[in-house]
């Protein structure tokens, strides 16, 4: 009996770990008691990118869009979609300040405004089966680059979509692929980099988990673009459902002849091996990558010699990231023209976004280049919970940099692609590679961390900077001393010793560690410390002179009083308080307003979280 | 599995056309069978399998086959509306197995309307 | 060949030189750490950097390792430059503050007090600053990779590996050597079986043996040398213009067609440590002859002062003569040359230790040369105590502060009748002459017999004391006999004139005396041929006769005695001739 | 026995150049005292003494014959005397058989520098030879024993 409802069930990580296999099981059971079991096919497939109301279920053909499920509604969904058809309103997505629930993915505000090329497949093929990936022209853009295209073509095609590398630094892909065709040496080596250290980025492991068979197809078209003869997949060990997905797809294009031998009868040799990075953030860095997959420690090396010369055992070798893999199909299929129209002047294409912090709907997006923050943050976000005002976007994980919101009145010179100067503000900045870098961050891998007014920059500033100084491999000078010393400055200011000329030695050594580290992490590691300081000098000099956080953060800045009218009309002075602190540093009787002995307070914030009537004032 | 030829991918791709087509939505026709609890009564349930043996039979993948919940005319139940793309939605009344294999051939295969067993024509949009 | 622009002054240089290498080249100065002529660029320290002008601005990049480009603009003395190099340079000393080779950097570069401190900052003037040339040595260029580092970012250290003494290490002490702190040291201990202060000249792997070493030409030490263990380094083959280092080089042995052989292989010294009762070899300060010799010389171990263990000159010294010689149990002869040698020592230590006293232990002081006696006197008048009996022990004093670290000498003085006991700080051995170790080999080798005291027999003690029983053997100097120098030399010219009389002549007379075989009595029964210890008697099949080849026989007469058909006979000795001479003998009563 | 008919036996010496006779001259340099019975015979080599010298010295009327080489391993021509105790060992047997007691017959070692050693050897054999007796050797043709062939090969 031929299926009539297909039910996408997410098995991203992020639903897995919301239990969303539970409800898969219970799916299927409940099915199987109503007689549907062959009416309705259960597939599950990779992340649909809306983490943040996981675990969620999509029913095609008619897209309905189910979100926070749980066992409990299994019951009453079979029963109301599946047997009378009726889809059930209380299960689907409703938007903040929308009137009614949304049945309809594509009308979702999260999913209407992205555009899908490396998760073209996301939620709609079940990842740990070729034939689905098949099904949707899978490998036809293989078979079109090994029939009608020859290597030059290929080549010829990526470069005039103008595809840049993912990774974050945005180097044209094309042009990577004719240094390493051209470089003499045997055999070439292809890599995946899906080391993706940053912490808050997740899109290399979405797109192993959704749609592994794209990177494969992408390689194999590199391979025989560039004359590789092997190729690397580089994957976090930290991705363990990544890892088994790939592996099963590589698996399974082993067995269709798609890796190997004479693929497709077309004389291409190519096959693919995983190697598990060991978890360090610097082996993102291409030739730490190399020396950790020769199984040497993960040290950067100087470049020159770049690895398209020589690389992998001393072979050109090309390395690129998961996204810009997951590109390559699409592009050959559909030809440049089409990928050339999506996206800005200079950067072509759409990118992967991981949209966490304070935003309401976190989770992954893919979005044209050159749609402004204002729309990533608020139309596809979904604003900020809690109605807390916006403060300022962090791209690009620890190597990129904060852009304010608050700059309303200081709006930066834009060139708009007709040539004509417009003055914008922050938010209305179309996002691509060269925009962000002018305004000090970067794109990076595509992190976009959102934050509030609850959010101290000193704080983020040296949240970011202790991650890149605990990674730093320590072999250049300026990187290994440079960054541990701007951490401990950070950390004195956090805790109120800072003074002004603190604030010039960071700039000081920021510079230099930015200017004269040896590989990426050190030229980057500064940024987020020195675009705090152009931004939010402002709070660097309150933590300094007023010693006061104000976002009430650093902790050791924070003065706790109780306010007394609120105490004693709401809370009738309950003593809730007194009973929690830990240091027994509140008095006060029944009924009376109770005191903080500020001598004694250890500020950690104990009483403001047991207060039930926010009585506890912080400044 | 035996090395892949390139008309095996295209082969591949054809069979498992079926499947891809339904979740993109996609299909030329689409039988809407009202399962309201009348629906279900009347012998919907029936009238569904029905359906989709047909589709079985003549190996259609262009074909969508969804619920809804009952259309207001519980006396004329079961009821199916088959819509070709493009056209008017057509309703048709107190079917049986056999009315429907009927219905098939010369509706969704032959693209005119069953006119003996039709109710009305072009009632609230289906697609 | 690219040109490169630098500071403004243009230049050629060929693909692949690096910024630093052309800067040198021009000789603009460039401050490095971790570059090393001999290694691979690495980048750690990051101190050479340069300014170069890119289209939208400029790039800081480390002149070590950055291949220079067509055209490329560099500048090494702007601004940003001198600002970079400060800060990375105050990052480094707020590490490691008191290391040298970083506070005269920051001198030159005008960095005053560094402001900053770390966390982990390391006071040792000799701190490791992490810039891996010991490890990169060990790889690149001695290959044994005995080091490498450990841990990562601010806790990286340079370890062994599991921090274990390392087996790969080959102990040639190259990462010592370019250290740039001497956080690493090299001790050559106890080096090749001798106590370090008997080295015979420096113990690197290729070096001249000593100042006077004849022929004064570089030698390679193979157990030193990192080459024979790693196949590795060679650098000694890069640096020598003349291209005159071959490590393919071994031993061989070359034969040479010679008529005559002197046989000088002198003697060796008596191993005192065999007599206990002086200590030698066991206690400290208790040197043999040979090892005065070694540091009274100027290009010895101490430079020619004569200085005890600790490093002190000695205030008493005692020299024991007759160690081993005229000894019952050890040597019965004389050695000659001890009763000199001993006043020699007396009189130059005296002379470079004023304030010493020299007590000198004799049985019969033998100054028997041309000025030896004077010489004697002479010692004598400089105050040298002399002792006349034979040493009985030598003991270790030290039950007091003062006595600590002296030697007793206990003797019975005979001429005052009296048993004496002397505290001295220093005592000399004079070891007797003894012959080679491989004496007897060498005897057997040239078929030459050996005196009761084992020195080689001369031809007659009298009549031809340099030649040997055997022709064209000539024997000279200590391996005939102890002697001095003079008389060695006296035999030496006397050996060379015997040989080159020979040589003179033109001709070698063989002795007359041989064997001939009569062939009609030669039955070619062949007993004679296997006989013949030279292989002197061939056999000719045609003629079913044997034949003697007399340049090789040597005339000992065995084969004409065992010839069953006596048609051998022997010129000089045939059988009438010894018939007769028995008749004589027997003739009378 | 009075002391000038006291039997003085004779007693040929053959003496090897290089070691015997060196060492005899050192003897005699040395000034040491060795009995004068010994009448030297020099020879290059131990090796060159022919059985048949011996035979003939006896016939002459020696009453004892000294063959005297280097030591093995120190003889100038290598490996003459060893050839020399070969013979000696087969010559005693000749001797047995023409009644010649073999104690008359006696081979030592002697190096140059053994003159000492020569001395000695010389006055132990002469008084050997003494107490033996002269050797009266027509008398003993006609007397001697017969020697079985099992005897001799043994």
């Amino acid at each position: 009996m031929p299926y009539r409802v297909h039910c996408m069930v997410c098995a991203g990580t992020g639903c897995v770990s919301n239990r969303s296999l539970d409800v898969r099981d219970a799916l299927e059971k409940e099915l199987r008691k109503r007689g549907l079991e062959h009416e309705v096919q259960i597939v599950t497939t990779g992340c649909n990118g809306f983490c943040a109301v996981g675990p969620l279920m999509v029913v095609q053909p008619d897209g309905i869009f189910y979100q926070q499920l749980t066992t409990k509604d299994v019951p009453q969904l079979v029963e109301e979609h599946f047997v009378k058809g009726r889809p059930v309103q209380r299960l689907m997505y409703t938007p903040p300040e929308a009137p009614a629930p949304i049945p309809k993915m594509s009308d979702i505000p999260f999913f209407k405004h992205q555009r899908l090329i490396a998760l073209r497949n996301r939620g709609l093929v079940d990842p740990e089966k070729i034939e689905d990936y098949i099904a949707r022209d899978g490998y036809q853009a293989l078979v079109k680059a090994l029939t009608q295209m020859t290597p030059d073509e290929i080549i010829e095609e990526i470069t005039r979509a103008g595809l840049r590398g993912r990774g974050g630094a945005g180097f044209p892909t094309g042009v990577k692929w004719r240094k390493v065709r051209e470089a003499r040496g045997e055999p070439k080596y292809i890599i995946c980099n899906g080391d993706e250290g940053d912490p808050g980025a997740f899109m290399d492991r979405s797109i192993f988990e959704s749609d592994p068979h794209s990177v494969i197809e992408g390689m194999l078209i590199g391979a025989r673009a560039i004359g590789a003869r092997y190729g690397v997949v580089y994957i976090r060990n930290e991705y363990p459902l990544a890892l088994e997905r790939i592996q099963i797809a590589i698996q399974q294009a082993r067995e269709y002849g798609l890796l190997g031998e004479n693929i497709l009868d077309s004389g291409l040799d190519f096959d693919i091996s995983v190697t598990r990075g060991a978890g360090a953030f610097v082996c993102g860095e291409e030739t730490a990558l190399i020396a950790s997959v020769e199984g040497r420690l993960g040290d950067p090396r100087a470049r020159p010699p770049y690895p398209a010369e020589s690389g992998l055992w001393g072979k050109p070798t090309c390395i690129n990231n998961v996204e810009t893999w997951a590109n390559v199909p699409p592009i050959i299929l559909n030809g440049w023209e089409w990928y050339s129209q999506i996206g800005t002047e200079r950067s072509k294409g759409t990118k992967v976004f991981s949209l966490v912090g304070k935003v309401r709907n976190t989770g992954l997006v893919e979005v044209p280049m050159g749609i402004t923050l204002r729309q990533l943050i608020y139309d596809i976000g979904g604003g900020i919970p809690g109605d807390k005002k916006f403060k300022a976007v962090q791209t690009g994980g620890p190597s990129g940099g904060c852009i304010p919101a608050g700059m309303m009145d200081q709006p930066i010179e834009y060139v708009a692609p007709d040539g004509k100067h417009e003055a914008r503000d922050y938010l209305d900045l179309p996002i691509d590679y060269e925009s962000l870098t002018e305004v000090g961050s970067m794109m990076g891998s595509g992190g976009l961390v959102v934050m509030d007014e609850d959010t101290c920059m000193v704080d983020v500033a040296r949240f970011f900077l202790a991650f890149t100084q605990d990674e730093s491999c320590g072999a250049c000078a300026p990187c290994r001393e440079g960054t541990k010393l701007m951490l401990d400055i950070l950390t004195r200011i956090t805790q109120g010793h800072g003074t002004m000329d603190d604030l010039r030695a960071l700039e000081e050594i920021g510079w230099v560690v930015k200017q004269t580290s040896l590989c990426g992490l050190g030229k980057t590691a500064p940024n987020p410390v020195l675009t705090t300081l152009k931004y939010f000098r402002d709070e660097y000099i309150a933590h300094i002179e007023a010693h006061k956080c104000p976002a009430h953060v650093c902790r050791e800045l924070n003065t706790y009083r109780i306010d007394p009218v609120i105490c004693v009309e709401r809370g009738h002075g309950c003593g809730v308080c007194r009973r929690e602190c830990p240091e027994k540093a509140i008095f006060g009787e029944k009924n009376q307003p109770h005191r903080i002995d500020t001598t004694k307070c250890k500020k950690c914030g104990v009483c403001v979280d047991v207060c039930h009537f926010n009585a506890v004032i912080v400044e | 599995m035996p090395k892949l030829k390139i008309e095996d991918l295209a082969r591949m791709r054809e069979e498992a056309r079926r499947a891809t087509m339904l979740r993109e939505g996609a299909g030329r026709v689409k039988i809407i069978v009202h399962l309201g609890t009348c629906g279900i009564a009347a012998g919907g349930r029936n009238i569904m399998a029905a359906v989709l043996r047909e589709i079985e039979e003549r190996n259609l993948h262009d074909v969508l086959v969804t619920t809804s919940g009952c259309a207001g005319l519980c006396s004329r139940e079961p009821m199916m509306t088959v819509e070709v793309l493009g056209q008017a939605p057509v309703k048709y009344v107190d079917l049986t197995e056999g009315k429907v294999k009927e219905i098939f051939a010369e509706h969704v295969m032959g693209g005119k309307i069953a006119e003996r067993y039709a109710l009305a024509v072009g009632s609230e949009r289906a697609m | 060949m690219i040109t490169v622009n630098i500071n403004g002054v243009e230049r050629q240089v060929p693909e692949g030189t690096t910024i630093l290498q052309a800067a040198r080249a021009l000789d603009v100065s460039i401050p490095t750490l971790c570059y090393h002529p001999w290694l691979k660029p690495f980048g750690a320290c990051r101190i050479c950097t340069v300014q170069v002008q890119r289209p939208r601005g400029y790039e800081l990049l480390t002149a070590c390792n950055t291949p220079c480009e067509e055209g490329m603009v560099i500048r090494t003395d702007t601004d940003n430059v001198r600002q970079a190099r400060r800060v990375v340079l105050e990052l480094m000393l707020a590490r490691w503050p008191n290391v040298p080779v970083l506070q005269q950097l920051a001198a030159e570069l005008g960095v005053e007090k560094p402001r900053f401190r770390s966390e982990f900052c390391d006071e040792d003037p000799e701190a490791c600053i992490l810039c891996l040339r010991c490890v990169r040595i060990c790889e690149e260029v001695v290959g044994a990779s005995a080091i490498g580092y450990e841990d990562r970012g601010i806790k990286r250290r340079v370890v062994t590996p599991f921090n274990r003494e390392s087996e790969a290490c080959v102990a040639c002490g190259a990462c010592a050597q370019v250290c740039l702190t001497h956080h690493i040291k090299f001790e050559p201990e106890d080096y090749r079986g001798k106590p370090p202060e008997f080295l015979l000249g420096p113990n690197t792997a290729i070096f001249i043996p000593t100042p006077q070493a004849v022929p004064k030409v570089p030698r390679i030490d193979p157990e030193a040398c990192i080459h024979f263990k790693t196949n590795g380094c060679q650098k000694c083959v890069e640096v020598c213009e003349a291209k005159a280092v071959n490590h393919e080089m071994t031993d061989q042995e070359i034969e040479i067609e010679v008529g005559q052989i002197l046989l000088a292989t002198g003697y060796e010294l008596f191993d005192a440590s065999v007599m206990s009762q002086y200590g030698y070899g066991r206690l400290d300060n208790v040197y043999s002859a040979l090892d005065i010799e070694r540091m009274l010389n100027a290009t010895g171990p101490t430079g020619g002062r004569v200085l005890l263990k600790n490093g002190q000159p000695p205030r008493a010294v005692a020299i024991i003569h007759c160690v081993g010689s005229r000894d019952e149990n050890y040597q019965r002869y004389c050695s000659r040359v001890c009763c000199m040698y001993a006043l020699k020592f007396a009189h130059l230590i005296k002379e470079r230790c004023p304030e010493a006293e020299v007590y000198d232990f004799y049985i019969d002081m033998r100054a028997f040369g041309k000025g030896y006696e004077e010489f004697y006197s002479r010692v004598l008048h400089e105050g040298t105590n002399v002792i006349r009996g034979k040493v009985a022990e030598v003991v270790q004093a030290g039950w007091s502060k003062q006595d600590e670290g002296t030697l007793l000498v206990r003797c019975e003085d005979t001429l005052i009748g009296r048993f004496r006991e002397i505290p001295v700080d220093m005592v000399i051995l004079c070891n007797a002459i003894v012959p080679q170790r491989d004496a007897e080999r060498v005897a057997r080798l040239f078929g030459l017999s050996r005196s009761p005291d084992g020195f080689f027999l001369e031809r007659h003690p009298k009549l031809d004391p340099v030649a040997t029983s055997t022709d064209g053997l000539f024997v000279a100097g200590c391996a005939q006999g102890p002697k001095d120098i003079p008389d060695s030399v006296a035999q030496a010219s006397a050996a060379a004139a015997r040989m080159l009389a020979t040589i003179a002549k033109g001709v070698v007379e063989i002795d007359p005396v041989r064997a001939e075989i009569n062939e009609e009595f030669c039955s070619g029964c062949r007993v004679c041929n296997a006989l013949c210890p030279y292989s002197a008697i061939e056999y000719l099949a045609d003629k079913n006769v044997s034949r003697v080849n007399s340049a090789l026989c040597k005339g000992c007469g065995t084969c004409v005695a065992a010839c069953p058909a006596g048609a051998i006979t022997g010129y000089g000795f045939n059988d009438r001739q010894i018939q007769a001479e028995l008749e004589g003998l027997l003739a009378v009563r | 026995m009075k002391e000038q008919e006291r039997f003085e036996p004779r007693i040929i010496g053959f003496l090897c150049n290089w070691c015997a006779y060196t060492g005899a001259d050192l003897a005699g340099v040395s000034r040491m005292k060795s009995a004068p019975n010994v009448r030297v015979l020099r020879l290059m080599c131990s090796g060159r003494v022919d059985p048949t010298f011996v035979l003939r010295a006896f016939q002459l009327g020696a009453d004892g014959v000294l063959v005297a080489g280097c030591h093995p391993g120190d003889c100038h021509y290598q490996e003459g005397n060893y050839k020399a105790l070969r013979r000696t060992l087969l010559l005693k047997r000749v001797l047995r058989q023409f009644g010649i007691d073999e104690r008359r017959l006696r081979l030592e070692w002697i190096s140059a520098s053994e003159g000492e050693k020569f001395a000695r050897v010389a006055n132990e054999f002469t008084e050997e030879i003494r107490a033996l007796g002269p050797l009266e050797l027509t008398a003993a043709l006609e007397t001697g024993p017969a020697l079985e062939l099992e005897e001799v090969r043994a």
